[in-house]
């Protein structure tokens, strides 16, 4: 086939969209507003049920995608733009400054070991700190440097300039400047993701005031062996690790007062995943799954609880819980909540208390929805042009969805729509003489 | 072709990554001590090899010199092997006659505070390098053309959707069903959630869309009987009203499931007043509900038991949508009797509270206490336990609907060794990757969606075979597959044929061939194999060898290791 | 032992996950001692028993493989064969009278760097204690039986 | 004079008038018209180029002696073969081995004598001693055991029973820990300079436990011993005894009996070693009779025996594979119940032919495979 495609955002259902239209001979543009590819996945422990280590499996797809002949991988870059009709599409990118000159940057970390400024590192979820200058993950795709404009002394305050000194390949500048680029596309997928909500207004679980309480993703990176901590799960005030942890689930989620009344999904299973690691690392951890509901209902996800309870051990406790209340003293925690199994109101002291919490739509849907002129339903995903027959088609022709901006869903499921919405866009290109 | 005869001309280039390299170890004189390793014609080091002035010293020392390898020693393979591979086949010298030593991320950046020895480990990596580049040999990657056709055997809605996908990318396409009629398993539903259409509407939408392409051929009450052949080249025999052999380049395996008969469930196929979901559907259909007033589902019903451990995903979806029509339509009340309700996403959790919303019970009874189906007078109670106001309660039924887990068809077994692809423990088709590869089989060119993967809902079904069809395209768009220069490769004289390589073969790539003696060889189809090097390691009389990585290069490599007390041993 | 005694030492890793390992090591900068030279294999099922004996025969102080997590292997289940084979391995060291922690196999994801650099940093040190190679080292005259 | 020149002397080779009977009793030749035994001995003989150290057929042969046997000249073709790999392993070469050199590289290792745990399968039912008149040579039976164990062969049973048999009979023989592996694989792909201390390491483990006579379970320890060991090191001060003689002499004088259990039907392979290169056939026959199994013979037996396709697990390739199963089908055809015979080597090559995979119906070769020892001792 011939003809070219847009792919909008660079995670899991972005690169396999880009890689199946790609090796069908299609040129693709992939369009991700990070400095790296590789989106949420790129940042998870492992994955369940087969507790796979997840950067193991995604960073050879990262690396083909990035190397193959028929994609040009464009981060750090936003669509600004969408004019024309399928399978006439023009479209804009926004290709911002990163202040390196990509065809030069060998990635050596040079500019980075003597870059003096120090910033939160949103990859670590802001628990550890990164450079003004950076490569966002140790795995990134494209292996180039990037400039934070905001932080980096020589743009606040012109002074340093460290990173152009020590750069023997002559690959910083200062001067470089957006890029607009306009492209002519057949047809447009849109893999926006999802963003991860933070669950500052439910106060009652005092996230952000115990130190003790971190939400699920902030888990994933203190549990994996590249994270902050290198794998070692530390509590508060003593930086031991947690003897008791409780895991919360519907965070966020199957909320109809407060937030999202949908079901996100996956936090069932990443929970059962999250326990079962600590399990792993630190034999004589209890975990304690706090759920609604258990929706195991993928592929062996069953059985996977079903080991988690029989070989981990595993305590699920069917309630919401409704407050957590920690010693100052000792900042642990204590969990209130009524069994629905053995009903009276109990509570539970652990260590530490990990809330899953909803996946929502990436903030970008709405202006990516704009721009592209397709529709967003009620939860802020993108609406699909027939639920039911054509799940993988958005309210407008020649662009398609793909992955969690389409509703809630797993890597599997992401992966599986990414493929369908290539083989829609795929026949749009095709039938337009591609 | 082979540089076997050749005298081997070899080039080094060590990088000094800035300082990443040249910073912790001596990077002069690793490049010296390099002209002292046997073949080695030219040594050099540069800033930065994989910038453009160091890539140009690489091409130009290759023409200089009349190099036939070239070593890089810098960063990791991993990430910058294509880029120096690239160079060499420019500057033509076949791509697989170049080795990379990575002394970077293994060396000077794991040594920091080290910079003798390390300098003595950079030089001991190169030798073994020089030693396996003295026995590298050129590779070609190999092309296969394929059948630009492809088979989808199942005509259910994952089936006709594949087929309805691969005939709009413009592919010719043969569509399987074993039944008289196309549809599969939604045929035998009442009405189908979201858009409350007719199942029998939707189905017949599809099949006339798939009726007008010209490109899809049918083939009903007909089954597969045959399978050969591989990626690009299969060999297909249909069984049916007539019998036909096709070729084609990719399989979509779209054969769905069925439900779980619950004999020996309750009274089920004693009293008809308990049927499974699939005959409540049927009853919706004819309207056969007269004096029907009460519903009672019970959820669960074979399955997250012993023998199906498994939770059928789709049976509290259903149930929920049933009891909405039930009691829209037929004015019956409903009571959902389950364990928990697993409905999950956006589309489905909103469907459950509308169910709630507009009367529909939900009763919880617990996980390893599942509800009692009593007869009294004839009439049929069924007893739970609700746990959360800890009594047993009693809901009077005219009619018990046991949700029952989907299984998998009954020829799977059959098509499994057909097709060469495995089955689950759960008995379901097993894909190749969890997570990464859902539609594909280990096996290359045969896809799978649909129910045969594992119980799905519609809308997820029809992504899966879009997706499905997205895969099957590839190969069929390219018109080739590109064969790994890395695979193993069969020396049949040395070939014993006992077929362990066979079995431990997860890709199926190699075969026991008889030649014309009778006599029984092993074969790597190189179209099919990875290149792991199982087969390899499995062999007890050295037959299969394994291309780029042979032993005698490992063997080299370890010698060389060794050979030299730069690095180690026994010092003073 | 002797302070001056630097272990040699053969390790075969996996291109997918514990090479990967070792990048990631090197990217962190964990540091660990410099006896290892690794050699590439595409996956931990390639390594067959005799290239360990070979590496020992050949004078390597310590032989260690690393592959991917069970479950994670890149080839499905080549570690799984692997695991298989070292077995010999471990049985035929023990009988030689190649002090059994000479050899290792160790399963190291991409994403743990840290575990590498402990892992090498370990056996390395374990070889350290254990002596050179007793085929290279002082052999010792007249072994008594060990019965 | 060359080392090719000294090696056609010491063989005798230069009698040779190309006759060709070499080729013809040849099993490989048999099988492969482009091998021929002569043609390997002409060549030498005529100092043709190329090199014959470098051709591949040297590392073809089975050396199982049959061609030695027959000729009517006398030359030590067997020895020959031997002579030329030594040759092509100082020349550079790397000898053509099956599991890829891992036997030859585990016998290396051992030469280095190391601290072995090597008597861990003697288990608490059998009998010992460290020191003693009557001493077993094990040699790489608990390395094989293991090796082998996917193909369901029990080598170390052969081991077992041998100690067995000799406890039964009031004898507590010497077992060396410090033993190792004789050797013979190193010296037939050519590596003499090993098997010098494999040698000297065996001669010193045997003599420290004061042992007077030396039994063997294995034609090939007791082979290397024998022609080897005393070749290089001149007589040995110990008697050495095949197991097989030294139970007969027992049967004989009346101190080993064996239970009646029914007249089962066994047919027996000659393994090459123990026959035409030491001459032992008359032994294992009698034993098995004496132990009450009527013995069936197979049509080529004793000098004409047909070698188990593999020696010294050098070259193991399909052809090995046709010489054993054609070798089966012979066994199979004389209706016996079991296949007995007298290499721990044998046992290990035939049931590898039919592991897994077998190229002909499996009725055709479907017989028991087993060793004389554990077949006698079943009824001690």
């Amino acid at each position: 086939m011939h003809g070219s495609a847009l792919v909008l955002g660079g995670g899991v259902a972005g690169i396999q969209s880009s890689l199946d239209l790609a090796n069908k001979g299609i040129k693709v543009y992939l369009v991700e507003k990070e400095p790296s590819i590789g989106g949420v996945m790129a940042l998870l422990d492992k994955t369940f049920p087969t507790n796979d280590c997840s950067i193991c499996i995604l960073a050879p797809k990262m690396n083909e995608c990035f190397a193959h002949s028929n994609i040009e991988v464009m981060t750090y870059s936003e669509l600004t733009s969408l004019e024309g009709e399928a399978p006439n599409f023009q479209v804009t990118i926004l290709k911002k400054a990163r202040f390196i000159d990509e065809k030069k940057c060998t990635g050596c970390g040079d500019c980075t070991q003597k870059c003096p400024t120090k910033v939160p590192n949103k990859y670590n979820m802001n628990l550890d700190e990164r450079k003004a200058i950076y490569l966002p993950f140790p795995q990134s795709v494209p292996r180039i440097m990037t400039i934070d404009k905001e932080l980096c002394l020589k743009f606040t305050k012109d002074k340093c300039g460290n990173c152009s000194k020590v750069c023997k390949a002559k690959a910083i500048d200062y001067e470089q400047k957006d890029e607009e680029i306009v492209l002519q596309v057949g047809a447009v997928v849109v893999a926006s993701g999802f963003e991860i909500y933070k669950p500052i207004e439910m106060f009652e679980y005092g996230y952000g005031k115990y130190p003790n309480v971190r939400t699920a993703i902030e888990y994933e990176r203190l549990i994996c062996a590249s994270g902050p901590t290198e794998g070692n799960l530390l509590v508060e005030p003593n930086g031991e690790h947690p003897s008791q942890i409780g895991f919360i689930q519907c965070v966020g989620s199957r909320d109809f007062r407060r937030k999202n009344p949908y079901c996100s999904s996956v936090c069932c299973m990443y929970a059962t995943k999250e326990a079962m690691l600590a399990r792993e690392h630190y034999e004589d951890i209890e975990a304690y799954i706090f759920y609604t509901d258990l929706r195991a209902v993928g592929k062996n996800f069953q059985q996977y609880v079903d080991r988690a309870k029989k070989d981990y051990d595993i305590k699920y406790i069917r309630a919401r819980p409704g407050q957590i209340v920690e010693n100052p003293d000792t900042n642990k925690l204590t969990i209130w909540y009524d069994d629905l199994i053995n009903p009276n109101v109990q509570s539970l002291e652990v260590d530490m208390v990990v809330l899953c919490t909803a996946l929502m739509p990436s903030t970008t849907a709405n202006r990516i929805g704009e721009i592209l002129g397709i529709e967003l339903d009620d939860n802020g995903f993108f609406r699909a042009k027939d639920l039911l027959g054509d799940p993988v088609s958005s309210t407008r022709d020649g662009i398609f969805i793909a992955g969690y901006c389409a509703g809630p869903k797993d890597i599997p499921e992401s992966v599986t729509q990414a493929s369908g919405a290539s083989a829609r866009a795929s026949e749009v290109i095709a039938q337009a003489g591609g | 072709m082979s540089t076997e005869q050749e005298q081997p001309r070899i080039g080094v280039s060590v990088c000094h990554c800035g300082t990443n390299i040249g910073g912790f170890l001596d990077v002069p004189a690793v490049a010296e001590y390099v002209k002292t390793l046997p073949y080695v014609i030219y040594s050099e080091h540069n800033l930065y090899t994989c910038a453009d002035d160091g890539l140009t010293s690489i091409k130009n020392a290759i023409k200089e010199h009349d190099l036939n390898r070239i070593i890089v020693a810098s960063c990791t393979p991993r990430t910058h092997a294509p880029l120096f591979q690239y160079t060499c086949e420019s500057a033509g010298l076949n791509p697989y006659l170049f080795e990379f030593v990575n002394i970077r991320e293994q060396c000077s950046w794991v040594h920091m505070k080290e910079k003798e020895e390390a300098t003595l480990k950079a030089k001991d990596l190169i030798r073994m390098g020089v030693a396996r580049a003295n026995l590298l040999e050129p590779q070609t990657e190999k092309r296969v053309d394929v059948i630009s056709k492809a088979l989808v055997i199942g005509g259910g809605v994952a089936g006709m959707s594949a087929s309805l996908s691969l005939a709009d990318q413009g592919f010719q396409i043969y569509l399987i069903e074993k039944e008289e009629e196309l549809g599969g398993m939604v045929r035998k539903y009442y009405k189908l959630t979201p858009s409350n259409i007719d199942a029998l509407e939707f189905i017949d939408n599809m099949v006339n869309k798939i009726k007008i392409r010209e490109n899809i051929k049918i083939y009903k009450s007909s089954i597969v009987k045959d399978v050969r052949g591989y990626i690009g080249n299969f060999k297909v025999t249909i069984e049916g009203k007539s019998n036909e052999n096709l070729e084609v380049g990719t399989i979509i395996l779209a054969t769905g499931a069925q439900e779980f008969k619950p004999n020996g469930f309750y009274e089920y196929g004693q009293d008809e007043r308990i049927v499974t979901t699939i005959e409540l559907e049927n009853k919706m259909r004819i309207k056969e509900l007269d004096g029907v007033i009460n519903v009672i589902m019970i959820q669960c019903v074979g399955s997250r038991e012993e023998r199906i451990p498994y939770c059928s995903r789709i049976c509290c979806m259903t149930a929920i949508k049933n009891a909405i029509y039930l009691k829209k339509e037929f004015d019956i009340s409903v009571n959902i009797l389950h364990n928990e309700i697993r409905v999950y996403g956006d589309y489905y959790e909103a469907l459950y509270r509308k169910a709630q919303e507009i009367g529909v019970h939900f009763n919880k009874f617990g996980e390893n206490d599942k509800p009692k189906v009593l007869k009294e007078n004839g009439t049929l109670n069924v007893e739970i336990f609700n746990e959360g106001l800890g009594r047993i309660e009693k809901y009077p039924a005219d009619l018990i609907v046991v949700s029952t887990p989907m299984v998998n068809i009954s020829d799977a077994e059959s098509l499994s060794k057909m097709l060469k692809v495995p089955l689950g423990q759960d008995r379901f088709f097993f894909e190749a990757h969890v997570k990464l590869r859902p539609l594909d089989f280990a096996t290359d060119g045969i896809f799978l969606c649909g129910a045969a993967h594992a119980p799905a809902t519609i809308p997820e079904v029809i992504t899966q075979g879009y997706g499905a069809a997205s895969r099957a395209a590839i190969p069929l768009a390219s018109g080739y597959v590109q064969v790994e220069a890395i695979t193993s490769h069969v020396e049949e004289a040395k070939c014993r044929g006992c077929g362990r390589c066979v079995e431990v073969c997860e890709y199926k790539a190699l075969e026991l061939a008889e030649l014309e003696n009778g006599r029984r060889v092993s074969r790597t189809n190189e179209v099919l194999c990875k290149g792991c090097g199982t087969c390899v390691a499995t062999c007890c009389n050295g037959a299969i060898s394994m291309m780029h990585y042979t032993s005698e290069q490992i063997n080299a490599m370890i010698d060389a290791a060794l050979s030299e007390k730069v690095g180690g041993g026994i010092v003073g | 032992m002797d302070n001056m005694f630097k272990p040699r030492i053969i390790a075969f890793c996996c291109n997918w996950c514990s090479y990967a390992g070792a990048d990631l090591a090197g990217v962190s900068r964990f540091q660990y001692p410099p006896n290892a030279r690794i050699i590439r294999v595409m996956c931990s099922g390639r390594v067959e028993p005799r290239f360990v004996f070979r590496a020992f025969e050949k004078g390597a102080d310590g032989v260690i493989v690393t592959g991917c997590h069970i479950g994670d292997c890149h080839y499905i289940s080549g570690n799984k064969k692997a695991e298989e084979r070292m077995k010999l391995v471990r049985y035929l060291i023990g009988i030689l009278g190649l002090e059994e922690d000479r050899f290792r196999l160790e399963w190291i994801s991409a994403s743990e760097g840290q575990k590498f650099a402990h892992v090498m940093t370990a056996f390395i040190n374990k070889i350290k204690e254990l002596g050179p190679n007793p085929m290279f080292g002082k052999i010792e005259e007249g072994t008594e039986c060990q019965q | 004079m060359s080392a090719i020149d000294d090696l056609i002397d010491d063989t005798g080779a230069y009698d040779c008038v190309e006759c060709g009977k070499c080729t013809t009793v040849c099993p490989v030749a048999k099988l492969d018209s482009n091998f021929a035994p002569r043609l390997i001995v002409v060549k030498a003989l005529e100092g043709v180029d190329g090199g014959l150290a470098q051709n591949k057929d040297i590392w073809r042969c089975t050396t199982c002696a049959i061609c030695s046997n027959m000729c009517p000249y006398k030359v030590d073709y067997t020895e020959f073969i031997r002579g030329l790999r030594g040759e092509a392993i100082i020349d550079g070469f790397e000898p053509i081995c099956s599991q890829g050199g891992f036997m030859h590289t585990i016998a290396r290792i051992l030469s280095n004598q190391l601290h072995q745990d090597r008597l861990n399968w003697v288990t608490d039912d059998l009998k010992v001693a460290k020191k003693g008149e009557v001493y077993y040579f094990s040699g790489c039976q608990a390395h094989l055991n293991k090796i082998f164990k996917e193909k369901n062969v029990k080598v170390i049973d052969i081991a077992r029973n041998c100690i067995r048999i000799l406890n039964k009979v009031g004898i507590t023989p010497a077992m060396s820990n410090n033993e190792v592996c004789c050797g013979h694989d190193l010296n037939w792909i050519g590596d003499e300079a090993t098997l010098k201390k494999l040698m000297e390491i065996n001669i010193k483990a045997i003599k420290t436990a004061g042992a007077k006579k030396v039994l063997f379970s294995c034609p090939e320890c007791m082979r290397t011993f024998d022609f080897d060991y005393q070749g290089f090191a001149g007589d040995l001060d110990f008697e050495l005894v095949y197991i097989t003689d030294f139970l007969m002499d027992l049967v004989d004088d009346g101190k080993l009996e064996f239970k009646d259990k029914g007249k089962e039907k066994v047919t027996y392979h000659d393994p090459c070693r123990l026959g035409r290169h030491l001459g032992i056939y008359d032994s294992p026959r009698e034993l098995i009779e004496a132990a009450g199994f009527e013995l069936i013979e197979m049509e080529n037996i004793c000098e004409n025996a047909t070698c188990c396709g593999v020696n010294a697990f050098v070259t193991c390739e399909a052809l090995s594979k046709t010489m054993q199963i054609n070798r089966l089908i012979e066994a199979k055809n004389t209706q016996a119940d079991k296949l007995v015979t007298a290499c721990p080597k044998c046992l290990i090559h035939f049931s590898c032919a039919v592991w897994k995979e077998i190229p002909v119906e499996k009725e055709k070769v479907d017989i028991p495979i087993i060793d004389l020892i554990s077949v006698v001792t079943e009824r001690i």
